[in-house]
């Protein structure tokens, strides 16, 4: 994504601050996979694969992987005490009906109103939508991490999605190296101030209209 | 140990020929490759056989999985819910080589289980506001909600690797390897399941089968996969 | 169904002879529950329930039952090596996609085409349908065991069935204490005469048309 | 052997009296009163509810299973396949007291499951002839063929019951009391499973568990069944 390790850290850490304990969790791949560095030791948070895992674990150790304990995107993982196998249309289910409590993941557009695109480009790249459409729509809470800007320097929060969405109205905070907004009914909450971003440079940096949190906390280098 | 052929469902890979023609659609059980049969998908590239459809969740990679078959160019037509990991899928499908049609992941297990189950389909809320997944699809109105008429999807033969079966051809899958592999077997006109271990009537749990033997025609020993995986590629 | 002991196990070892290893077969309650009695010991027939049950064995020792292994009627059995639980909806799938080689249940009324009422008699007797429907439309094969007339003396066999249909143009094959009535494309075949019924009886008492095969059978008694 | 209750799951009956109340809708696992929660049914007749919506496969017997609650009068209506075995059944809804709706076996368990997996039902073309089966509902045709329209079921609480169960809620059921269980797991807004048996975090194969816990939320422990089966009755 071409932050750097430190960056993408800092964000998967502020993401690791929205979940407790007891979730049903579902991470995308890129800086959502880094997530579970950042959670407590001992935690009893159940990270669920669309190809049919509730509560995967850690990632195995070198040597030590089995290619039929893969996660979604097809890399070895581990289980935990409490962990089950099912098909996907299980897996699919526990999505639809809305008890995925947090998905993590990266988007292309997300906008002022929660808009989410994060599957397709057409006419360059067309990879399908994978799972991204359900768990998008139907998770309670859509956590979007991703750069402020797309490589040309052209901000990725904007008024109104020109990508094709993934699904209307679903996120509900999107995490930047800049900062945290919050999709309020009203539009955009900048909640969470990176260093050393200043809010003249977010506000430079952002296409999309924000208001600034009351209580706005800033986060230090 | 001697395992008798009861229900005459055990046999070699050389005796599935027969079920293969050019033209016939294919379902496959699979997820990245993992849990899809590799000696199946080898028989089927030996048997030259072209313009097939095939159904599963994804391409696979270039040279794991179904993706063989898509990098050989013997389909015509894939439907699927994601292709990104084959770039030749992508490929194929901009030269026009390849059609594609794409369906949200949970739409298309179920409708591999509707087809399996003897429904006509389902009806789901994801994609209706999507025109690549709405496209020209029937919707109806329930109350005040509106759902999308999603179809089942059967097939001549599908094709799934499990771990364990029995002579009946029950099915005992492993670890994430199950996946969609118990959709694709209840859900072909002929379900071929490759397997790793074959065990003897009774030795299997009648808690623990996944996919009753009910559902499967042919069962052929597995001799493992002969691609490494993306992640042991250095 | 007041009829006597032999000649329900004469009917039900008849509906036996339809029965070949390897396939999957569905019982239903009354007569069709002694078949098992007359299959060659050894067979390799797996038996189906509704409530998710494939490869049922004989009924257990008086005992030896488990309130938790029992068939759709509610009535405890064993199993055999090469059975399998599974929930309802893929007991049911099974039938619906057709894989139900033969299923033998009884009926209140049977028409010429094969239509089938054995479910409902309006204002008197309304159990609901259970199974019966996905039964009788999709079992490769549908046997019909049954006495030939009602207590009133009234024909079975009819020319159009009077009461609710479970399914149109399902039944393959009827078998009475008189003799075996294959559904043909142009209407009942008598292809079994159950001595000591004359053909001119079975006439008499049958309201539906029927034809003699070519190559009756005629059963001592 | 010590529980540790991780996820707040594990509960006494009594904790769960302020789920019920007069007019909701409960779903129910069972088959002919087997695999039907004996303790949860008494809890519901000592909350002395009335006016509930029962769905399930049957009415069980009079005094048996589901049929407890529906010889008390307790429902007003019922979405059932079969009420032959409890007579009760029958004769309220001749005076009238009781609404049923009866819908085929195989076409009820898929709509339960369609509820459970957030789906807004199914097209089948069982029952399509049948008045009482096709009565006010939507058809649909796909190329040739026309489809009922079944909608999904669903219900404030479903009670099930297992024969094991973890602290997360991962549940294995007995035999042929599996049923409609796993179904009624799914469709419940809240979800109680009594089990048998309560065993550590970890204690269950991943494999052989049927109902991820995601699906439970309430688990107690049973004391077992108080009737007698009518096999047993002499």
């Amino acid at each position: 994504m071409g932050l750097g390790a430190e960056i993408r850290h800092k964000i998967a850490k502020r993401a690791a601050m929205e979940i407790r304990d007891g979730m049903l969790v579902n991470l995308g791949i890129g800086i959502p996979s880094l997530v579970p560095d950042h959670l407590p030791a001992g935690h009893f948070i159940m990270f669920h694969a669309e190809n049919g895992i509730v509560g995967m674990g850690k990632s195995p150790d070198e040597g030590e992987e089995d290619a039929h304990l893969c996660n979604a995107g097809g890399y070895p993982v581990t289980i935990r005490e409490g962990a089950s196998y099912c098909d996907s249309t299980t897996a699919f289910g526990m999505i639809r009906k809305g008890l995925v409590d947090v998905t993590i993941l990266g988007a292309l557009q997300v906008s002022e109103n929660g808009d989410l695109a994060n599957w397709i480009v057409p006419g360059k790249r067309v990879p399908g939508m994978g799972g991204a459409m359900d768990l998008a729509a139907k998770a309670k809470k859509v956590i979007v991490l991703m750069n402020h800007q797309d490589k040309h320097g052209i901000s990725k929060l904007v008024k109104s999605c020109t990508l094709p969405l993934t699904a209307k109205r679903c996120v509900h905070m999107v995490i930047t190296e800049m900062g945290v907004f919050s999709v309020m009914p009203g539009g955009l909450l900048l909640t969470d101030q990176f260093s050393p971003y200043t809010i003249e440079e977010i506000k430079v940096s952002t296409e999309a209209e924000f208001e600034i949190s009351e209580s706005l906390t800033i986060y230090g280098e | 140990m001697l395992i008798q052929n009861t229900f005459q469902k055990i046999c070699h890979l050389t005796d599935l020929k027969h079920l293969f023609e050019d033209g016939m659609s294919i379902m496959f059980g699979g997820f990245g490759g993992i849990g899809t049969p590799p000696g199946l998908v080898n028989l089927i590239l030996e048997l030259a056989i072209k313009d097939l459809t095939l159904i599963g969740n994804d391409t696979g990679f270039p040279h794991i999985g179904i993706g063989k078959l898509v990098t050989e160019k013997r389909a015509k037509r894939i439907i699927a819910s994601h292709i990104g990991s084959n770039p030749n899928a992508g490929r194929y499908m901009t030269t026009g080589e390849l059609e594609v049609e794409f369906s949200p992941q949970g739409t298309l297990v179920e409708r591999m289980r509707a087809g399996g189950m003897g429904l006509g389909g389902i009806l789901t809320d994801i994609g209706l506001d999507e025109e690549i997944v709405k496209r020209d699809k029937q919707t109806i109105s329930l109350g005040e909600k509106t759902f999308l008429v999603e179809t089942a999807l059967t097939a001549d033969v599908s094709i799934v690797y499990a771990k364990k079966a029995d002579p009946f051809g029950n099915l005992v899958y492993d670890k994430s390897a199950r996946n969609t592999n118990p959709l694709a077997a209840m859900a072909g006109a002929v379900t071929i399941a490759e397997v790793k271990e074959i065990l003897p009537l009774g030795a299997l749990s009648p808690e623990e089968i996944v996919t009753p033997g009910v559902f499967v025609d042919y069962i052929v020993e597995s001799k493992g996969v002969d691609w490494q995986w993306v992640w042991e590629q250095k």
